[in-house]
């Protein structure tokens, strides 16, 4: 594949206009049997609702935090979809609807923004590192990941996520050219949400995002990040190239953040309501429900049974929260270092008899 | 100018303040960092500065902090005064490289004919339930850094006068904020000259049995524990450093030298942390003088953990107290 | 001026050929006198002897370490003369034609080289900052200064200077972020001479650096490194059009590094003579030279007198750099801080103190 | 495997051999960094390394020492266990968040899940005239780091073994390489099994007056002083921490119990560095063996000066006795 040296900046590739009409595009077939319609479908419902649920979890005191992904559905889903099992995703802090492609149980999600655990799920039995925070750090990691897949003769390839705020960040422009350079099967995915908390795209880059890659020598591609059909469709062709050895790609899923950044944050100080109001009409949910209704894939049973399932969720999630074991002390210690060592033992033997001091004054 | 009366002020707000004296007295004065503009901030710290001083004194920058540092580092060869926000203490670490090789060693390299004055503005400190990379203690890594200087209110007045003189010292000063502090209120005279030079550590309670240091955001702790120790009838001194680096330990010896016990406390790893400088410094000022070893009350060394075991990690009033029993039983 | 898209690897800005030949370039039109055309000659040759003598007295146990320019001297003096006296210059470590270009003693050089300076000239009156050694650390800093000029509407620009090695630096290309986002009159000059110590570009880029450009809005240029008229004509324009706030631009200068990378380096062990003859046949100089001879710009005395000048000049450097003196022990004190600081100055006098001990036992 | 058999070796050639082992005993060892490859680094330490175990084995890097740990970080992830070279010690801090933020971490936010057995190749310290920053000291920056490991050998027979343990060892470690002594030379017998586990201390010369506690490059120079004061009637021990974090703190105390006296030295500011952490610690476990307060010779609060200063900058055999004779007459 050529890389592309024109694109004007309102194109991207679309399989599913907002209006729920199934449109072709040459560079980007796909084949999608009604199953796999209604499965998207259910992703993208039960994933807003995990977010829905968390949201509101957070606001009743259950959660620390919690960073929505409201918008961001179809690029999550369609990305997450796009992997195979031996893959390996890299995400950020927002990529709940990967996790939930690659089988993370939400509720361990939660545990990590009610703050009982910095992670929770095990990456190698999901082929789903751990979140990261601190912005851009994944990436190297993600394509040394991607070298020992290489060095592994795997058939397998690694996708990493990031933000378009996160598209400043040395390190991620360092693992464009480790990519480059080691040909290594990894396939960038920027959600570009428009936003870095309170700044504005415009802060970060003045020319369309995916065209970085033209910088670095392999194809970048913008895709609707509404549209879960051309964010599946794109990210599996990218990484089946990347898999056979031809090397990164770009792709950047052009979406909207509907929420505040987290919970924390208050979107009323630095942006508007209509530009709200425009990308609403956007809704990734939306079109598919649109599609299958028209298409008349589903009845009326199929989307009442959804909403079961998602409530059904959302309860599961309500009382799982609350019993979210808290840590034990001893876990702080215990998993510092892998091998034994001097100091943590000390403190840790000092500091579990200070805490014993304590139940012998309380029971007296 | 603005009207310099006393109201009572969140130190997010002294600062804030401090900031809007800075920009008005200079006009070189520039604040950059993520988020500081329309938002004011994650913290607020910032807010209404961008409204009043425009978008060229008020910074908006990309996510790189590194170039944060980097590009002040060249606005302020070119005469400016940088006022540069991190947003939070796990996110500095991006910069290291800018601060310790090039800003830390930018006057000596150049002889002193290249002064970079600038300021770094961190949050810093755990215990507001936050989750990973946004609970660090990092001063140690600044405090033992040749060419900078490390500061850190307590309060909120102290946290008015400190940021200005922060940004006015000639030398670049990394300025830690103690997050869980933001909220603490005090009265703050904004007409008043500052009380004490910024590398000045500050005697905040006296008393005469052991001598207690910290900085920061434990400095409210150890108030505390000194008030629940007077109950029990131990009089405790408490000294706030202020500046880590240097460290005032003159002040520190003096008081030492009185009580003959000494008990340093950090949310840092005790390992390497400020309270081993300060248990080697006055160990050696005051070595007749200890009737017990310098204890150090502080951070496991283990990284930060989860915010539900934060109260396990952060040392609180017993743990003080603890110590302070322990260095009187010597 | 339109960001290019399309270039073949091959082709780049010349406009004096290895023959001495000049050509034209609609693109980068270029007015030189016979005075100005002599003057650049002198420049090339001085620079070559500043370079060829400091490698000497490295050899001979003057210098500690030595950088060498050696076959890079037309990129320095072409970009260096494009600087107006407003203008300011980031360097790296090898800089040497361009301090010289900006008035810098070649012996102040020397000092840092021996190890009586960490610096030595004031950037402030040169318009030149201290050289750089952590790779990469000048370019935001650069752009920083760019955006100070940017504030004072003043009507100047930056030039910062970097190796191809370089652009794999997170904050080189952070910097390319930064400029391209505020718009700063900063131009990026990338010598590209083939090495980073032992590593050929291949493991830098799979692409022609300049084209780095086209991944950040702004545009890339590919000048022939060993021609000083193109690489004055080019660094020029582009310095021209940052003044007049039309933004950043990276020259590539295409250029090979003839020499070592430093004097501690064995380049036997990792690079082919045979690419070094090629290169010899692509001189800075000499090509030059045939100009001004076959143009009959200048005589054999033209050519003694110059050979006369750089003779002094060696001469120069050769006793000065023996005289140069030692900082005193106090320098390592007064300079840490810009204001007194209580550990530095309790430091300062307990070694005044010891070392004075020293002189007692001494006069003992 | 190769023969072992005992041999002149300088501590260079030592880790080469120490390399090329941990190459041979598991396929799964890959070794990353600048000029690594063709050119054998710029010491010359991975020589002849790729030729024999081939460019996927030992891989040449880009210019971008984050990435390479950072790289690092994600092979480590698959299965792999790199050993990373940082070209000098003053380019480390461009990839100090990826080593803080990550590498330090990743154990414990994971809850064990993931392993990162990286090891950090990291030459260190001054004396070899060299230019600015290529004569740093940061230990203290990893050694507060908690979730590292820091270690460092002070002669060929310990860099031999010192690196393959901390090559085999599960955690990430940072193996600083004292620069100045890579041409140091002593008999190293590649077939003997280490006599020390990683984390332990040793006495490298005993002496009942007073213990001098150094590490890596100092070693050698405390142990010519405590020649040179062996000379003047005064018996000096000598401890050679080996491992920085954790510290070997009972080894130190062990010594100080019978000697009442000590002093530690190094290169790096004493301001918060490896000494204040060792005074702090041993005067807290002889608080009342000591005669003296723990004293410190290290380098001033001040950038590394231009090498024509360094012999004033470092610590020599005259400022280390100078320590010891003010100890003793305490
Ligand atoms: C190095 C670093 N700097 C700053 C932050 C604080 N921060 C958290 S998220 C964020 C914005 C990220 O924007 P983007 O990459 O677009 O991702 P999004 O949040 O929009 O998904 C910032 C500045 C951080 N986590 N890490
Ligand atoms: C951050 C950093 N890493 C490594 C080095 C060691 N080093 C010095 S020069 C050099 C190669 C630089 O290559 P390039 O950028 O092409 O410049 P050149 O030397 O060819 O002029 C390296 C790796 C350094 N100075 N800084
Ligand atoms: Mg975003
Ligand atoms: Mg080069």
């Amino acid at each position: 594949m050529a890389i592309p040296t024109h694109a004007p900046d309102d194109t991207f590739v679309q399989l599913l206009t907002p209006e729920g009409e199934r449109v072709d595009n040459a560079d980007f077939p796909l084949e999608v049997s009604d199953d796999q319609m209604r499965a998207l479908y259910r992703d993208l419902v039960l994933v807003r609702r995990v977010d829905a649920e968390a949201t509101a979890l957070q606001r009743q005191g259950e959660l620390g935090l919690w960073a929505q992904l409201l918008g961001q559905e179809a690029a999550q889903v369609g990305a997450g979809r796009a992997l195979l099992p031996g893959d390996m995703a890299f995400p950020t802090y927002r990529e709940h609807g990967v996790a939930w492609c690659r089988d993370v149980d939400p509720l361990t999600l939660l545990g990590l923004f009610r703050g009982t655990t910095n992670g929770g799920w095990n990456p190698h039995d999901h082929g789903f590192a751990l979140y990261t925070i601190v912005i851009g750090d994944q990436c190297p990691q993600a394509v040394g990941y991607a070298m020992g897949m290489q060095q592994d003769d795997a058939d397998s390839a690694v996708m990493v996520f990031f933000g378009d705020g996160a598209s400043s960040q040395g390190d991620v422009n360092e693992s464009f050219i480790w990519a480059s350079v080691f040909n290594a099967p990894v396939v960038f995915f920027c959600q570009n949400n428009q936003w870095a908390i309170s700044e504005p795209l415009e802060r970060q880059t003045r020319i369309p995002l995916f065209q970085r890659a033209w910088g670095f020598g392999f194809p970048g591609v913008r895709v609707d990040g509404n549209d879960v059909l051309a964010c599946l469709a794109v990210s599996r062709q990218m990484l089946q190239r990347a898999r056979e050895g031809a090397g990164p790609a770009l792709v950047e899923a052009f979406t909207y953040r509907m929420g505040a950044h987290t919970t924390s944050d208050d979107p009323t100080r630095y942006r508007l309501d209509t530009d709200v109001e425009a990308w609403r009409l956007r809704d990734p949910l939306e079109r598919v429900r649109s599609f299958l209704h028209k298409q008349q894939l589903v009845d009326d049973d199929y989307f009442a049974e959804l909403d079961a399932e998602a409530e059904q969720l959302a309860e599961r999630l309500r009382t799982g929260v609350r019993s979210l074991p808290d840590p034990g002390v001893d876990a702080m210690f215990e998993h510092a270092y892998a091998e034994p060592h001097s100091l943590v033992e000390r403190q840790r033997d000092q500091y579990t008899r200070y805490l014993a001091g304590f139940a012998i004054e309380d029971a007296r | 100018m603005s009207e310099a009366t006393a109201q009572p002020l969140t130190m997010a707000k002294a600062i804030n303040a401090g900031l809007r004296r800075a920009l008005e007295n200079d006009t070189k004065t520039v604040l950059m960092g993520e988020d500081i503009g329309r938002l004011g901030g994650v913290f607020r710290v910032t807010d209404g500065l961008q409204k009043d001083f425009g978008e060229r004194r008020v910074i908006d920058t990309p996510l790189a902090e590194s170039s944060i540092v980097g590009a002040a580092i060249g606005m302020a060869m070119r005469g400016y005064r940088p006022v540069v926000e991190i947003q939070f203490d796990g996110f500095v670490y991006v910069a290291f490289d800018q601060i310790v090789s090039q800003l830390a060693k930018m006057h000596a390299r150049s002889a002193g004919q290249v002064k970079v004055p600038i300021t770094i503005r961190l949050p810093y400190g755990g215990g507001i339930g936050a989750v990973e990379h946004h609970s660090e203690s990092p001063e140690a890594y600044f405090a033992h850094t040749a060419g900078l200087r490390v500061v850190t209110p307590s309060n909120p007045v102290d946290a008015f006068h400190l940021v200005q003189q922060a940004i006015t010292s000639d030398d670049p000063v990394v300025f830690l904020e103690p997050k869980r502090r933001y909220w603490d209120k005090a009265e703050v005279d904004e007409g008043a000259a500052p009380a004490l030079p910024m590398q000045s550590a500050r005697v905040v309670r006296t008393g005469g049995d052991a001598t207690l240091v910290s900085y920061g955001p434990m400095v409210r702790t150890c108030l505390e524990a000194a008030a629940a120790a007077e109950a029990d009838g131990t009089s405790i001194e408490v000294v706030d450093l202020r500046s880590l680096a240097p460290l005032d330990v003159d002040t520190v010896a003096a008081s030492v030298q009185r009580t003959g016990r000494c008990v340093v406390a950090h949310e840092a790893s005790t390992f390497l942390g400020i309270a081993a400088e300060v248990a080697a410094a006055v160990t050696e000022l005051c070595f007749f003088d200890l009737e017990a070893p310098v204890l150090r009350v502080g951070g496991f060394h283990a990284p930060y953990p989860p915010s539900r075991l934060e109260n396990h990690y952060l040392p609180d009033l017993d743990r003080v107290l603890d110590a302070v029993d322990r260095t009187l039983a010597y």
